[in-house]
């Protein structure tokens, strides 16, 4: 793939001095016969939020794990701020500032939640784990959050469905990301802890932090986000600014894989 | 919007697209390989009918068992006890069947090897009644078990070997008068053939009536072409190797056709019984299959009697077949039947198994060690060969099904 | 003081897997028994590390003496040489142990080896030998081995007898004996004329693999320790013969030496001892040599004689013209 | 326990004539010292559709399961139409016409679809399993969802998100309920997804189903329950007729755990 | 609304309550019975000081390697080549002491112990390369390894067994001249006790000042006190049993020390490592570990690599111990540690596992052993009986564990 080719979109941006903090091109993925992604082209601004949408099983999750090193495409490049990048591993994406919410959420369930938030990035003290300062610090993100976790001490294995979710988002947002993967972060949270994580998002784009926010609520993708792509059997229907765009518009794109005539120029 | 794009051509693996089982199918190739280069290494002795009607007798003990491991294994236990088992019901129909029979009665040796299962049967239950109603782990359970049964295999004659057995009983051995003969083996095999061609066109038929995919016609009357040149293949090798005494076509060896049956029926409760869909749902989420309302504890129980009856039913095979029970029969037959399973594709961490995987795993461990002992290599060798081939057959299998599923 | 104290015997043996051991045991008991001192025991099961933890354990529980039969004869010397260091005599039994304060009392396996390759070698001066060896695991097996080609290393070199396959039986199992005889009858098809077994389970096995190619009782083939289910064979005419070591003869020896030597008695003030010094490392060692007795066909009423099985035992099933003397 | 102590709400209920479909009285449940749940009282009438409510770890889904047969109770019982009932394995649930969509799905992951959705519940032909048939039957139920899945014959183990949560959900449709329990059914779901789910829900409570919904949507809960309940830290905070409360009042009851003081008489 | 309810009043624990872990409390509780009924049984013997030292030595070799089991168990891996790999190393090392070394030389024998750790180090590295970056699963690859190198034992010396090895690689063994004498055992117990007491009471501290919970003081210095009490009972036992030579106390054997040594620091390893917490991190869930950045491969490799220095540090003590190399030495080890390993509470699905549990387990393994031979139990009653205690000790703490949780 040579620079010549790349997108109109990219070309224009770059001509307007602002490179894109991330950004795919012609990135592909099959699983065993399944397109689960065909040619897939997003970017992302410094401190922007990017909604992605589409019908379940459209490639939204599969496409971020490409961004967060757990797959690799099977074509297509990614570029972080212009250059091309390699996230042959989640480690090297984490080591770009890449961080990830997983749909699933990835918790070692054996382990208990200090051990979960850090994992990997391990605090340690004269060459040994500092479990005690892991507490204190994940008490004090867990407390952003406004979750309620009865014995931090405890393997996570037994925590309710939203007590988890808690735990993987503290886990991103705890190391100081520039690019943060959200893959809907929000679908098992109460009505409060929803709250915490919109008000969350919005301090963290202040901050400059990029944000690809994956969810189905049309309410929060129109509170938080700038601009919006929507995706339908792994491709991209269309993008386009929030601002510029109805709920009903977008919902049209969703569901009939067409950008609305009216929207059609954003893209 | 332009699209940028390299390639990427949507690849449906071939054979998926033929509805060819890969991992069968590279298995099959593997046994070949091994048997050809034994072929050529033994100058011309392995794939005679006489060795390869040694061979399937030799795979019989272990071909009967692995089935029913491989249950075990996808319900994310093991039995470790099987080798003890095994030893403990052999000696006890030796016992029986000297002690408390007729010698040379039919009845006499059908019912030693019914009084056999019923233990073995029994054996299983309770353990596994211990693994699913107590939770203990099955690996601690069966490991008592192994150790209290080979212990009962010494205490039922003091160490004694029992020998010999009534010539009828001797026939699961498979030994002189063991097997079905030139004509029964044609018989069988004609009838099998038949079955194979009606069954394979009827599927045909009904799924190309109901509008479901099917193979290319060619490519079905193909397969259809091959089963039936193995199964011709299987019993002119069977018929080929003559009794001594009259010259005759010895045919299929008993334990052989006690291990295919065996082996037939496993696949079928795997495929198309409630029973087999249980044990690998449990496999794949023990706490799904309890929450669909499946009996779980019950499963596990029933699986653990089934291996017990397949333990006896081996247990039967080797002590007629050397004609002698002994304290020593079975020693480390787990290890033999647990490999066997695992290079058939089941996976420790359970959920995932396959009978005739299995099966051929037993194939190809036996012609591993039949083909050196033709080698004459001393034993040492043999187990550094062993542990190589093994190891380099199921990387290249892993490799195998890596690429296909990439 | 010494006298007062009861003599306890500890026997470790190195495993009860051929049913010899059994005897051997009883042998021991019944004399030990008869003597007023205590038997107490232990068993191997094959492993090295075990035995030493038994003799330790043997010595903890308060053995004044030791009857060691070793699993391995290099391997079983620190627990030995710990005994010797708590005071305690040894003897050896049934296997050799190169150590001078160890009293040797056996058959010695070597011999038998050399008995089973002449026992065969009556039978079949000329043609295809097969051996069926012991356990790899069991030194004693490379020795019988050993004594094996001893007898038949001039035939083999003048041509007339040629080795045409030799493999070890894991563990003495006679299913894995089996096994390799299958292999060796089909890799030279039949064409073996003589089998040389190192015991008698293993001729079991192999004799079922002659067997089923019509071969058993056509091919000689040699055992050893007169197991009841290789007389019967013997006496049908499908084994040649086996050796015999009269394993209560020796248990008994073994006992009366044992109470002996912890009643103080010196090595070589044990009656009808010599000296020994055939071992691979050539040390000197007091013993007695008991001598293991061919039986074939010819004489399976010596052991009927001697009560080692009864009548029924070795005769069950024998009719007919070619049926020995002894079931007669 | 005896009638006597009866509450005076079932009481009143069953002057009127009408009894409950299900109902729990005092229900408790520890897990090695965390109080799950707390002499709880709930109850569910025919046709009705009750939303459970509450923060993350209020201890909805552990109510839930003691309905479903997953979990047993320390303390407390359980009635159908009056009778007290022992729910003492999931079977036992079912049997008595109670299915569930757990929050974690519960799937066999390496079972394909059909036989997922059939699990337990097996249709048979002639002793064996009748393998198109359930596919057949699976392919209808699931379109009622317009889910989009590529194959059927494929192990669930690498479905999306949302389309396991819609095999979950036909799971528990497809044989005929008379207690439909719906843990967070629609959280991983797109729009249009959704909108069926709901529609389905609306369908089966006129068919007479009686349904508990779990759901932190308070859009979804007002378009949908009859009643609510509130739940925090294993008790029952207090329930109201959707018609009769706000979603302000509501959002108080969660967040404060205590009856909002217009809504207080109606609990 | 009125309040129906009948009790529950909420149960925490008692145990947990009290920072002790439970199931450590009922291994230890479990082999005191074991030890208090084989006292009886034997009539004295099983508790003397000659008994308890010599138990120690003979937990030695499976005490060594169990740490490692538990790690890759925890990774829901196996090592079946473990048994091989300790009679292959031990072999080696037999050859090289005899051969290659001066005799009598403290250098020879740390010098052949190094090569024979590195063996086995590398011999781990390659079976853990072979599982990690192919995909094979473990069960074959070691399975392979248990082939290989036991056949790889046999070939080092034709089967032949190598003695006598140096008096100073012997010291490894703990025979006559392996312990270290009654002053430096005292030595090393007071040490012991001050650190004991000095880590408990910082602790203690610690936690106060910053206001963490902590167990009630009276409680805390009981347990400090039987720590020390355990310490100076385990000295007061290794120097009761007397050197028959000298009458001199024998003190602590040195398989025993390194046994104690490998077990505490893995105990550190896995409490206070980025390692230790990998591992753990893996068998919970090896895709949430690799999401999290964990170079998986990397993990596994180290881990099958320390297993293999573990085996061969087994394999030396075995080795020295006998006073030989055999090719048998080692055979079947692999059970006996990972029964161990699982008595000790390691699940084979993954994820769980202690390093004082399986110690535990050892322990309990070994004086099961110990307390059948002086029995005088026939060997097939002993096995029978273990099996018996064996089971029903693991059915007695899952119920326990269950109870716990409920
Ligand atoms: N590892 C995999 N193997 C096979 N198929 C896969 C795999 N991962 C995803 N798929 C398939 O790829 C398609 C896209 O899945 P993906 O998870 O990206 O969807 P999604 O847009 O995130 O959906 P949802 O909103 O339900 O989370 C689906 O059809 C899914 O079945
Ligand atoms: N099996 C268990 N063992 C221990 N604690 C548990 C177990 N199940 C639930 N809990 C605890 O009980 C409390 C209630 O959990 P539950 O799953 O019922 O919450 P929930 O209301 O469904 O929350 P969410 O909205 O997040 O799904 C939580 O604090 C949780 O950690
Ligand atoms: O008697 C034989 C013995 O000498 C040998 O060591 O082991 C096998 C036995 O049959
Ligand atoms: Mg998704
Ligand atoms: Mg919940």
């Amino acid at each position: 793939m040579t620079q010549g080719t790349e997108t109109q979109t990219s070309a224009a941006r770059s001509a307007a001095g602002v490179l894109p903090l991330i950004e795919t091109r012609g990135i592909s993925k099959s699983f065993g016969g399944i397109q689960a992604l065909d040619d897939v082209a997003v970017h992302l601004m410094p401190g922007e939020v990017l909604a992605l949408l589409g019908h379940n099983g459209a490639g939204k999750s599969t496409l971020i794990k490409m961004l967060s090193g757990a797959y690799t495409p099977d074509a297509g490049q990614v570029l972080m701020n212009g250059q091309e990048v390699h996230l042959s591993s989640p480690r090297a994406a984490q080591l770009l500032g890449i961080e990830t919410i997983y749909q699933n959420l990835a918790l070692a369930d054996n382990l208990d939640v200090p051990a979960n938030i850090f994992l990997g990035r391990e605090l340690l003290k004269g060459g040994r784990l500092d479990e005690d300062t892991m507490e204190f610090e994940s008490r004090k993100v867990l407390d952003r959050l406004k979750v309620n976790l009865p014995d931090l001490k405890k393997p996570v294995f037994n925590f309710s469905g939203g007590q988890r979710q808690c735990i993987a988002i503290s886990r991103a947002i705890y190391f100081k990301a520039k690019v943060l993967i959200m893959d809907e972060p929000t679908a098992a949270l109460g009505p409060q802890e929803t709250a915490q994580v919109n008000e969350l998002i919005m301090s963290l784009k202040n901050e400059g932090v990029g944000i690809f926010l994956i969810s189905h609520d049309m309410h929060d993708v129109f509170d938080l986000a700038d601009r919006l792509t929507v995706m339908k059997g792994g491709r991209v229907v269309g993008s386009s600014q929030t601002a510029e765009i109805t709920q009903d518009e977008v919902l049209e794109m969703i569901i009939a894989g067409k950008v609305a005539r009216r929207a059609a120029g954003l893209s | 919007m332009q699209r940028v794009t390299t390639a990427a051509v949507p690849k449906i693996p071939v054979l998926t697209r033929l509805g060819v089982d890969s991992r069968l199918m590279f298995m099959i190739l593997a046994i070949a390989v091994i048997w050809i280069a034994f072929h050529a290494l033994t100058g011309g002795i392995f794939l005679t009918a006489r060795n390869l009607w040694n061979l399937s007798v030799q795979t019989a003990s272990v071909g009967v068992m692995v089935s029913g491991m491989v249950l075990i294994i996808v319900m994310r236990n093991i039995d470790l006890s099987i080798g003890s088992v095994l030893g403990f019901t052999g000696m006890a129909m030796a016992v029986i069947n000297t002690n408390f029979f007729p010698q040379n009665t039919w009845w006499g040796a059908v019912l030693t090897l019914l009084l056999g299962l019923v233990l073995g049967g029994v054996v299983g239950a309770i353990q596994g009644t211990w693994i699913a109603r107590l939770g203990v782990p099955s690996f601690i359970v069966t490991l008592g078990g192994l150790l209290i049964f080979r212990g009962g295999a010494w205490l039922l004659t003091s160490g004694q070997t029992v020998a010999p057995l009534s010539e009828t009983f001797q026939i699961f051995g498979g030994g002189l008068n063991g097997s079905i003969g030139g004509l029964w083996s044609w018989i069988v095999g004609v009838v099998l053939m038949a079955f194979i061609v009606g069954a394979d066109l009827r599927t045909y038929g009904v799924r190309a009536k109901r509008g479901l995919p099917n193979r290319p016609l060619a490519l079905q009357l193909l397969f259809t072409g091959l089963s039936v040149l193995l199964v011709l293949g299987f019993i002119l090798v069977m018929n080929g190797y003559p009794d001594p005494r009259s010259g005759a076509p010895r045919g299929i060896p008993v334990p052989v056709i006690i291990m295919l049956v065996v082996t037939a029926i496993m696949m079928w409760v795997v495929r198309a019984t409630r029973f087999g869909r249980y044990v690998f749902a449990y496999g794949g989420n023990p706490e799904a299959a309890r929450l669909a309302g499946i009996n779980t504890t019950r499963l596990t129980i029933l699986v653990f009697s089934l291996m017990g009856v397949l333990a006896a039913l081996a247990g039967a095979i080797q002590t007629a077949r050397l004609n002698a029970g002994t304290n020593s029969t079975g020693t480390l037959a787990e290890l033999s039947v647990i490999a066997a399973a695992v290079i058939g594709g089941s996976s420790l961490s359970g959920g995932s198994g396959s009978i005739p995987g299995a099966f051929l795993g037993a194939v190809l461990m036996a012609s591993l060690i039949n083909g050196m002992l033709l080698l004459d290599l001393p034993s040492a060798w043999q187990n550094v060969v062993q542990g190589l081939v093994l190891v380099l057959a199921v990387t290249l299998d892993v490799y195998v099904q890596k690429r296909r599923t990439k | 003081a010494q006298a007062q104290k009861p003599v306890v015997v500890g026997v470790s043996w190195s495993n009860f897997q051929e049913e010899r051991w059994k005897t051997d045991e009883a042998a021991i008991k019944a004399q030990l028994a008869k003597m007023g001192a205590k038997y107490i025991s232990a068993d191997a099961q094959s492993s090295n590390e075990k035995q030493l933890s038994d003799i330790e354990s043997l010595v903890t529980r308060g053995a004044t003496v030791l009857i060691v039969l070793a699993q391995d004869t290099e391997a079983v010397l620190p627990a030995i040489s710990k005994a010797k260091a708590d005071g305690i005599p040894v003897v050896s039994y049934d296997r050799l142990i190169e150590d001078p304060s160890a009293f040797y009392l056996s058959f010695d396996n070597k011999e038998v080896g050399r008995l089973q390759a002449r026992m065969i070698l009556a039978a079949k001066p000329k043609g295809n030998y097969a051996f069926i060896k012991g356990s790899p695991s069991d030194p004693n097996a490379a020795l019988l081995y050993a004594g094996q080609l001893e007898v038949l290393n001039a035939a083999i070199k003048s041509g007339a007898i040629k080795n045409v396959g030799n493999q070890f039986t894991e563990g003495w199992k006679p299913e894995a004996a089996q096994t390799n005889m299958e292999q060796i009858l089909t890799a030279n098809q039949n064409k073996v004329d003589a089998v040389v077994a190192s015991n008698d389970g293993t001729a079991g096995g192999a004799v079922a693999a002659l067997a089923s190619v019509g071969l058993a009782g056509k091919v000689p083939i040699s055992g050893q320790d007169a197991d009841k289910a290789a007389l019967n064979r013997i006496a049908k005419g499908l084994q040649t013969g086996t050796v015999w070591k009269d394993s209560r003869t020796l248990g008994t020896e073994a006992a009366k030496i044992a109470v002996q030597l912890a009643s103080g008695a010196k090595l070589s003030a044990v009656a009808g001892s010599g000296t020994f010094n055939g071992g691979p490392k050539k040390v000197t060692v007091n013993s007695i040599l008991l001598k293991p007795v061919v039986i074939t066909k010819a004489n399976l009423g010596v052991l009927i004689t001697a009560k080692w099985a009864t009548k029924a035992e070795i005769c069950n099933g024998v009719t007919g013209a070619t049926a020995p003397a002894a079931c007669k």
